[in-house]
């Protein structure tokens, strides 16, 4: 009895497309992350060698790349869980301030960080 | 061969809150749900309410939930609920619920009027702008193939009433209306495209459906249906870029 | 007409509805995703502490080499596999006919994620193993 | 409550439904129904609906009607057959533009397929010679009801039709022969609504439930037909029920002449194609009655196979047709056999037997869907009947496969019609005094009732005597012993209980309303059956084996008499251009 049909035509198609894009990068990224950072446990958590990582302009792109595209698909994705509830605009508003926020957040954290080098 | 129906019961004009009560009959494991339904009305309570039809599962009045899964009690028998042919017993009892997430008149009986709104809301019939022709439109078997697994719909809700997301947001419009503008959308006669993809392309329409199949295993009439949504998300897109 | 509504909530009708392959994978593919959306800014904030000089970097990563933390970047390791495995039969069933073979696809790249998982699990506790079967050897 | 309506459908079938497109913008129209729209009986139709498109092969309407004419035993009136049979065409064309997604053939044309009794002459040049079957029924693979209630309802919403669903309806308003309205119970809340109309159209549908074995759904209780007859107008030719050749067995779920249309053949015990030797020339595409007939004497003469339960079935073969046609143009059926009786139709044949299937009788109309209660032509001004409750008479002694559905939407558009003109001219004709009077008093009676007896135990009594005495063959004795049957379960109807006495969804008081209708629709068919002394069509009388147009070419119209014996009068049979012959196939 409460249906309401909201003609708002606020297409989610490219967000719903970018998702996937971004998701299938993702894999590329992860299997390389895995394959160089766990190939052997002795390797690659030491101070030196992450420095020396970020040292290297073509690994810094890789990580910049992989944090703006995996925040966007993980902050995208939980925004997309949390619209599966109906939510009173203003806790809407919130919410989806909250992601935006700690989203850019991290992410100029995560700039920084690789552009300290 | 005896069974145990679990049966949920609530009348909200008497009862304070929903219960269960159980019935043992004597049943056939070649007997329908429908018919042990039947039987308890005719021969132990009456007050057990519920609607049925058609009895073969084309109708669409008797979607419930019956162990755990939304489908049409006509349409199952008690040898495919779990009844083991070597001790001819049912270990566990048969329960029995209406469709999950609906208001509820009474027992088994839940109240339509959202699920027909968003029916409604898609514009499910045949528009044309062009006048018609004096004999039929022509139209392909191919074309019509596209759009005859949706045709079968019977708007029994059981998909609908399934979905993750109609039971988190009940404007979602849900897969059977989904599944209704997409035998719209691609009928190779009708003229709105544009108009229809409108109305499913907003935060409540096809974009809350995300794949979870609940709709495709409750279908009485096996229509794939998140193939169907599958096309009209690849349609918006291609719309859009 | 007044009509009530059964009092079954949204986790209650998650939990108690009978779910196979789709619903399963849903659940599976959404707290993966949280839970390695969290990991991100973990991993964000842990790397950078590089900026702030060594010292800071090698006490925090002492932290993660603790068995506990190495069992925790296994099971992470697990929420990626699931995530990623399933995220390409999403992908399937979006784009391509996988609606129709779902549920194979889903076994198939399930099998692929836990022959990787116990692969990577070798490669983690290396170390360990090796130790353990030190004396065997 | 009162409403007030300028016309009030009973009825969201396919009549119903097709009337209510043709009440005009700017006057209120209701259509009230016991389940809603979508629900109704038309959804089950699977075969198709007729029309000689001749998109296929050379055919034409004239064809289509001397078959019509042919299979009703020439108790069809002929020029409702015409109009019916000419207007075919447009009407098929017509539900092509509200959008009815059709099967197609390779040139894109609505496709079409043979049916029971539908044929051409094998040379056009001598129109009463030989005949060869025709594809002629045009269908949505084995769906063809289904997507045409769908089509109307879609139609319906789109010109924003105000429908009243799960409203039933108890009693009609009816006096000095003007219509009044109708009263409804609302059966989510228990209410008692009268509808104040100027026109109503009945549309209610068939009352297979009066027999044990039926194809038709549970809220086939041949309401429409009871209501009717309870307020003194008569209901003409109840004696013809048309009794399908293949219903699953036990179940009489349909499995549709499409299977045979489509090259099925029906066995016997020994894997004989029997009706090779009943119907030579067209075999299993004889019309039902005749198949009927055959079926039940192939298992009366031992050829029939017995089930374990002790009832014989005969055998439906569908194997040779190959997964390529039972897949793609009967995959509908072919799973009802395998859900409910295990059976792969590619692989074994499917157990059947014959199941109560139509209603030929009904509201006696003309032509326009306007009842009219004598020979004279003496209307009830303002009530209308279409579909399966009325009889027109467009199937006579014997309905044809695929005519329903044409009688529905032919008939259901001429009705809406002549409402349409009837609310321009006329006026509300006044409520009586306690219009809902016998509703209420019922309602209360059921409520109150601290009797002993059950409504289902009497309903299968009914059906059980139904099935055994007044079904495929008939004799006196038999009926008569129906008859007795039926007045001594009508005595035991009022000492009725049911369990619910809330008023909220109370579906234990719906039913025992409708056994109440239930019971005076058998004592129609009972009573007709025994007056109608020959065999025709659908009605085989054992002890009469011929036909007799000297002396039964004549429609009979039974009225009820208060609780005597219903009084029975005639009406001529309307022949136009086909005098009776010979019916052989
Ligand atoms: C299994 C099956 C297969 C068939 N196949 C074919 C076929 O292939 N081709 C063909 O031509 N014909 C076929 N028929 C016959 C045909 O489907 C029906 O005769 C036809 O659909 C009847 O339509 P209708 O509009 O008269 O009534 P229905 O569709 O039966 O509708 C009756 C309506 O009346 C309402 N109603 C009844 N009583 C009340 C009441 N008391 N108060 C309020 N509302 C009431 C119901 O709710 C319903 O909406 C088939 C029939 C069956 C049973
Ligand atoms: C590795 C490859 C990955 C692929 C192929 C992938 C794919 C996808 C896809 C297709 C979706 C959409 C699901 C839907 O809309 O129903 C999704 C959702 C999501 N993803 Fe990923 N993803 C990947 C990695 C990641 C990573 C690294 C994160 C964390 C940062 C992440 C977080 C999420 C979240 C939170 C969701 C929302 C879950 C939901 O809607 O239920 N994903 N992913
Ligand atoms: S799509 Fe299937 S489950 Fe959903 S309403 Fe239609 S028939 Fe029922
Ligand atoms: S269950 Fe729901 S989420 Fe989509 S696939 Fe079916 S509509
Ligand atoms: S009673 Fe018609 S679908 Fe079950």
């Amino acid at each position: 009895m409460s249906f309401r049909y909201y003609g708002s035509r606020k297409s989610g198609s490219i967000s719903w497309l970018l998702q996937r894009i971004t998701g299938i990068f993702l894999i590329f990224a992860m299997v390389g992350h895995y394959i160089l950072m766990h190939y052997s446990p002795e390797t690659g958590h030491s101070y030196e060698q992450s420095v020396a990582r970020f040292s290297n302009a073509y690994w810094k792109m890789f990580y910049l790349t992989f944090i703006t595209l995996g925040l966007w698909h993980g902050l995208n994705g939980v925004w997309s869980i949390l619209r599966d509830f109906k939510m009173k605009p203003w806790l809407a508003i919130t919410l989806y301030g909250i992601i935006v926020v700690s989203g850019i957040a991290f992410w100029v954290l995560g700039v920084s960080t690789a552009l300290h080098f | 061969m005896k069974v145990t129906f679990r049966i949920f019961r609530f009348n909200p004009e008497t009862d304070e809150k929903p219960y269960y009560k159980d019935y043992e009959v004597n049943a056939d494991p070649k007997d329908r749900v429908v018919d042990v339904l039947h039987y308890i009305k005719n021969e132990i309570d009456g007050t057990l309410t519920f609607r049925r039809s058609c009895l073969h599962g084309i109708c669409g009045s008797d979607g419930m939930r019956i162990n755990g899964k939304n489908m049409l009690a006509c349409s199952i028998l008690l040898q495919d609920l779990g009844y083991t042919d070597r001790d001819k017993t049912y270990k566990k009892p048969i329960v029995v619920e209406p469709l999950p997430g609906m208001p509820i008149i009474k027992d088994l009986v839940t109240d339509f009027t959202d699920f027909w709104k968003k029916y409604e809301a898609v514009k499910p019939y045949l528009i044309t702008k062009t006048p018609p022709p004096e004999r039929e439109r022509l139209q392909s078997p191919e074309d019509v193939e596209l759009i005859m697994e949706a045709s079968k719909c019977i708007l029994c809700a059981c998909c609908t009433t399934s979905c993750p997301s109609t039971w988190s947001n009940d404007n979602y419009l849900g897969p059977a209306a989904l599944l209704k503008a997409y035998r719209f959308i691609f009928d190779s006669r009708d003229e709105a495209t544009d108009e229809r993809l409108d109305i499913i392309d907003t935060p409540d329409g096809v974009w809350r459906c995300h794949t979870i199949f609940h709709c495709v295993q409750a279908c009485p009439k096996e229509i794939n249906i998140t193939w169907h949504i599958s096309q009209l998300k690849k349609k918006l897109v291609e719309r859009e870029i | 007409m007044k009509v009530a509504k059964t009092g079954e909530g949204y986790f209650k009708l998650v939990a108690s509805y009978k779910k196979e392959t789709g619903g399963w994978a849903w659940i599976i593919h959404r707290i993966s995703g949280l839970a390695l959306t969290a990991y991100i800014y973990v991993h964000i904030y842990a790397l950078s502490t590089l900026t702030k000089g060594k010292e800071a970097f090698d006490a925090e990563m002492a932290l993660f080499q603790k068995p506990l933390f190495k069992v925790l970047e296994w099971l992470l390791f697990a929420f990626v596999l699931a995530h990623t495995l399933n995220g390409i039969r999403i992908v399937l069933v979006d784009f391509g006919k996988g609606s129709f073979y779902h549920k194979k696809a889903f076994a198939y790249l399930m099998i692929i994620g836990i022959i990787a998982f116990l692969v990577m699990g070798y490669f983690i506790f290396s170390h360990e193993i090796h130790q353990a079967f030190a004396g065997l050897l | 409550m009162i409403h007030q309506f300028d016309a009030v459908i009973v009825g969201a079938g396919g009549a119903g439904l097709r009337a209510a497109l043709e009440i005009p913008e700017g006057y209120s129209c209701a259509v009230l129904t016991k389940v809603y729209p979508t629900r109704s009986h038309t959804g089950t139709a699977q075969g198709g609906v007729c029309a000689a498109l001749g998109n296929e092969e050379e055919d034409s309407w004239e064809y289509h009607f001397f078959d019509t004419v042919k299979g009703s035993d020439f108790l069809g009136d002929q020029d409702a057959i015409e109009i019916m049979c000419y207007d075919a065409i447009r009407a098929i064309i017509e539900l092509e533009h509200m959008g009815m997604p059709f099967s197609r053939n390779e040139k894109g044309l609505i496709a079409q397929r043979p049916f029971g009794g539908h044929t051409k002459p094998k040379d056009p040049n001598n129109p009463f010679g030989e005949r060869v079957p025709v594809k002629r029924a045009c269908f949505s693979a084995d769906r063809t009801g289904h997507v045409m209630l769908q089509t109307l309802y879609e139609n319906c919403i789109k010109k924003g039709v105000q429908f009243f669903p799960e409203f039933f309806v108890t009693d009609l308003i009816v006096q000095d022969n003007i219509i009044r309205g109708v009263v409804a119970i609302e059966i989510a809340t228990g209410e008692i609504h009268i509808f104040h109309a100027k026109t109503v159209m009945f549309a209610t549908g068939g009352y297979g439930r009066v027999f044990r074995i039926t194809s038709n759904a549970v809220v086939g209780t041949g309401d429409g037909f009871a209501i009717v007859y309870r307020r003194g107008i008569p209901l003409e030719d109840m004696e013809f029920v048309q009794f399908h050749p293949t219903g699953l067995w036990r179940l009489g779920i349909l499995v549709s002449e499409a299977a045979r249309g489509e090259g099925g053949v029906l066995r016997n015990k020994h894997g004989e194609r029997f009706m090779e030797r009943y119907a030579p020339t067209i075999k299993d595409l004889a019309p039902r009655d005749v198949i009927s007939r055959a079926m039940y004497t192939e298992i009366r003469e031992g050829r029939g196979i017995q089930g374990p339960d002790g009832t014989y079935y005969l055998l439906l073969d569908l194997t040779h047709l190959g997964p390529e046609i039972i897949n793609k143009k009967l995959p509908e059926i072919t799973g009802f056999a395998r859900i409910y009786l295990g059976v792969d139709p590619l692989k074994e044949p499917i157990p059947v037997v014959p199941t109560t299937h139509y209603a030929m009788g009904g509201i006696p109309t003309n032509v326009d869907a306007e009842v009219v209660i004598d020979d004279k032509g003496t209307k009830i001004e303002g009530f209308y009947a279409a579909g399966e409750v009325a009889c027109v008479s467009v199937h006579g002694a014997n309905r044809l496969g695929t005519n329903s559905l044409l009688d529905i939407i032919v008939f259901g558009r001429r009705g809406g019609k002549k409402m349409a003109e009837y609310i321009k001219e006329r006026d509300f004709a006044p409520l009586p005094k306690d219009a809902d009077e016998w509703t209420r008093k019922t309602v209360e009676r059921l409520l109150n009732s601290n009797g002993k007896e059950r409504v289902s135990r009497i309903r299968t009594e009914l059906q059980e005597i139904m099935m055994d005495k007044v079904s495929v063959f008939r004799t006196e004795e038999g009926i008569k012993e129906a008859i007795e049957k039926i007045k001594e379960l009508k005595e035991r109807y009022k000492e009725v209980k049911i369990d619910d006495k809330g008023k909220r969804f109370n579906t234990d008081l719906i039913e025992a309303i409708e056994l109440g209708n239930l019971l005076d629709t058998a004592e129609a068919i009972a009573y007709s059956a025994l007056n109608r002394t020959e065999s025709r069509g659908a009605h085989y009388r054992e002890d009469y084996p011929k036909r007799d147009d000297q002396n039964w070419l004549k429609h009979t119209l039974i009225y009820k008499n208060e609780d005597k014996e219903p009084i029975i009068k005639y009406k001529p049979v309307v022949i136009t251009k086909i005098p009776p012959m010979e019916r052989k196939y």
